[in-house]
């Protein structure tokens, strides 16, 4: 049985996504592309990989459906010009092979488990018991930090490209009710995730996601303008987390003389205030990406 | 085994919303689609955490739940600054 | 293991599907999209090939969480150039 | 006891599905919009209760109780307004074929 559910997942995985890449409507190709993240972050959940399946629907299925969603109306269809048939067999043909050959690839390849045996051996020091959080934020905390990085300069493109869109919507008198339910939810819920990574699934970049899941219900339903000034505010808190964490690798270096190796026995403390901040600068950075930048007046 | 049959169940509810999602005229017709996908997403965590012992995916149930509650309104609310 | 090769097939059966789209649509926003599907169906196959004896390898969870907020980074970027370019095109 | 939670668990899981599978039908295969709606909203808070009900019958468990009902509150509250929502752009556009 359980066989046949994975049979079917994966069928519908694979069945959403051609549909929502093969139709020309907006509306599908978006409900599409959401339903496919959420299936997808389901088989997550079946290949024993929670903490990404978390990531996946939060920031996957549901932020990244509502950018596209905000850019949807903005951009114009391309003008139809359909490729000729015969380059359409050819570039079927290369995809098949394509997928044929990375799933044998994938499948014969040598399983040389190296890593669960050095990450059980030292997950003790770590700080922490999750050893998806051990990994992200002690063993590999430098990568985490040039991501954090990646985000920043991915939102600075943003500011220099993308003028801020305010709009408020009016959407009526259920909208303060539900916000008033969903929105405390949504920080209590980035709270929990965010105590609960160090033990079992969960962790900052859920937390950041589903905190600013909480804020874009704040800004689609009228609550919260998107002002400059409210924007520059937001982009104090996303520059705070990058800089802190910043801080914590140069005072590392400084305490045991290894970049990001925290101080014996003091690892969760660190750990836990690290990504409490981050899970602010990442809600802010998400919902900057999701708003805009205000553009400056030329003088 | 009765569990993971309704699991399967739930999924094969998830999956049935599909078409609609495809024809579907309007695009309130879609909404209406992907937000049946998202509830039947929802119960299918709930009932594998029930079949697997794992209340932890209760928690990821919950995530989903918010989650879909929230690209739902982005649906509504950025479909209506358009019109 | 069977139930990992169904996830490898789904997973490079994604990255066949995007490929096609993003080599035969001239629509920016599903190019987008099938980018986006194409990274989705990478992280399978690397959670799926990650699996040994019902353990998950936590080193590959950590990256590919990492390139799923990576991947939506690169997303608002690339939406904005789009944008700016449609802009541009109608001046 | 046990038995007859576990049993009751079962049935009102049961019971949930099928609420769902016949929500996804008519989803599927009612004519408009209004109607479909109708059979969303169903899902929404009948089955998942429902379900979520069974759950905690069946996992037993007082701190998981508070999970799901959370987890109800969410989805039936998201259905509503998504509903109404909808609902609303649908009427105002007028394009009640």
């Amino acid at each position: 049985m359980s066989l046949a559910f994975d049979v079917l997942l994966a069928f519908g995985v694979v069945f959403t996504a051609a549909a929502a890449l093969g139709t020309h409507d907006r509306v599908a190709s978006i409900a599409g592309f959401v339903v496919t993240g959420l299936l997808v972050a389901l088989s997550l959940v079946r290949l024993g990989a929670p903490d990404v399946a978390l990531a996946e629907a939060a920031i996957g299925a549901g932020l990244t459906g509502a950018l596209l969603l905000r850019s949807a109306w903005r951009l114009k269809p391309a003008e139809s010009r359909v490729s000729p048939p015969i380059d359409r067999i050819i570039v079927a043909l290369i995809a098949v092979c394509l997928s044929g050959a990375l799933a044998w690839a994938v499948y014969t390849a040598p399983g040389a488990a190296l890593y669960p045996a050095l990450v059980s051996e030292r997950l003790a020091e770590s700080g922490v018991t999750n050893p998806v959080t051990a990994v992200l934020l002690n063993f590999r905390a430098w990568d985490t930090l040039l991501e954090i990085a990646v985000l920043f300069v991915a939102l600075i493109l943003v500011r220099i490209v993308a003028p801020a869109h305010p709009q408020p919507v009016v959407l009526g008198e259920l909208m303060l009710p539900f916000a008033r339910i969903v929105v405390p939810m949504c920080a209590f819920l980035a709270g929990h995730l965010l105590w609960q990574g160090a033990s079992v699934p969960g962790g900052a970049f859920q937390a950041g996601a589903i905190l600013a899941g909480g804020s874009l219900v704040l800004m689609l339903g009228g609550f919260a303008v998107p002002t400059p000034r409210l924007l520059s505010w937001g982009m104090m808190v996303a520059l705070l987390g990058l800089a802190v964490f910043a801080v914590a690798a140069l005072s590392t270096e400084a305490l045991t003389g290894t970049l990001l190796l925290y101080p014996d026995g003091a690892a969760k403390i660190w750990i836990l205030m690290i990504e409490a901040l981050l899970t602010l600068s990442i809600a802010a950075m998400l919902c900057l990406l999701f708003c805009g930048m205000p553009r400056r007046p030329l003088k | 085994m009765i569990l993971n049959f309704l699991a399967f169940c739930t999924l094969v509810a998830t999956l049935a919303a599909l078409p609609r999602l495809i024809l579907g005229p309007t695009a309130a017709d879609r909404i209406i689609a992907a937000q049946l996908a998202g509830t039947g997403t929802v119960a299918t965590l709930i009932v594998l955490g029930t079949a697997d012992n794992a209340p932890a995916l209760f928690d990821a149930a919950l995530v989903f739940a918010t989650l879909a509650a929230v690209s739902g309104l982005a649906f509504v609310a950025l479909q209506r600054t358009r019109l | 293991m069977t139930s990992e090769l169904i996830y490898i097939c789904a997973g490079s059966g994604l990255v066949g599907l995007a490929f096609y789209r993003l080599a035969t649509c001239r629509d920016m926003l599903l190019r987008v999209l099938s980018l986006n599907v194409l990274a989705v169906g990478i992280a399978i196959l690397f959670l799926a090939s990650a699996r040994d004896a019902g353990m998950t390898d936590a080193v590959p969870q950590a990256f590919v969480l990492t390139g799923i907020v990576v991947l939506v980074a690169v997303t608002a970027a690339l939406l904005a150039l789009a944008e700016q370019i449609d802009r541009q095109r109608d001046e | 006891m046990t038995t007859v939670l576990h049993a009751l668990g079962l049935t009102l899981t049961t019971f949930g599905v099928s609420f769902l599978l016949i929500a996804a039908l008519g989803v599927w295969r009612l004519p408009d919009v209004l109607s479909r709606l109708h059979a969303l909203t169903k899902a929404d808070s009948a089955g998942l209760a429902l379900i979520a009900l069974g759950a905690a019958c069946l996992t037993g468990r007082l701190n998981t109780l508070l999970t799901l009902g959370l987890c109800v509150v969410l989805v039936a509250l998201s259905g509503v307004t998504i509903g109404h929502l909808i609902a609303r752009a649908h009427l105002s556009e007028g394009d009640l074929e």
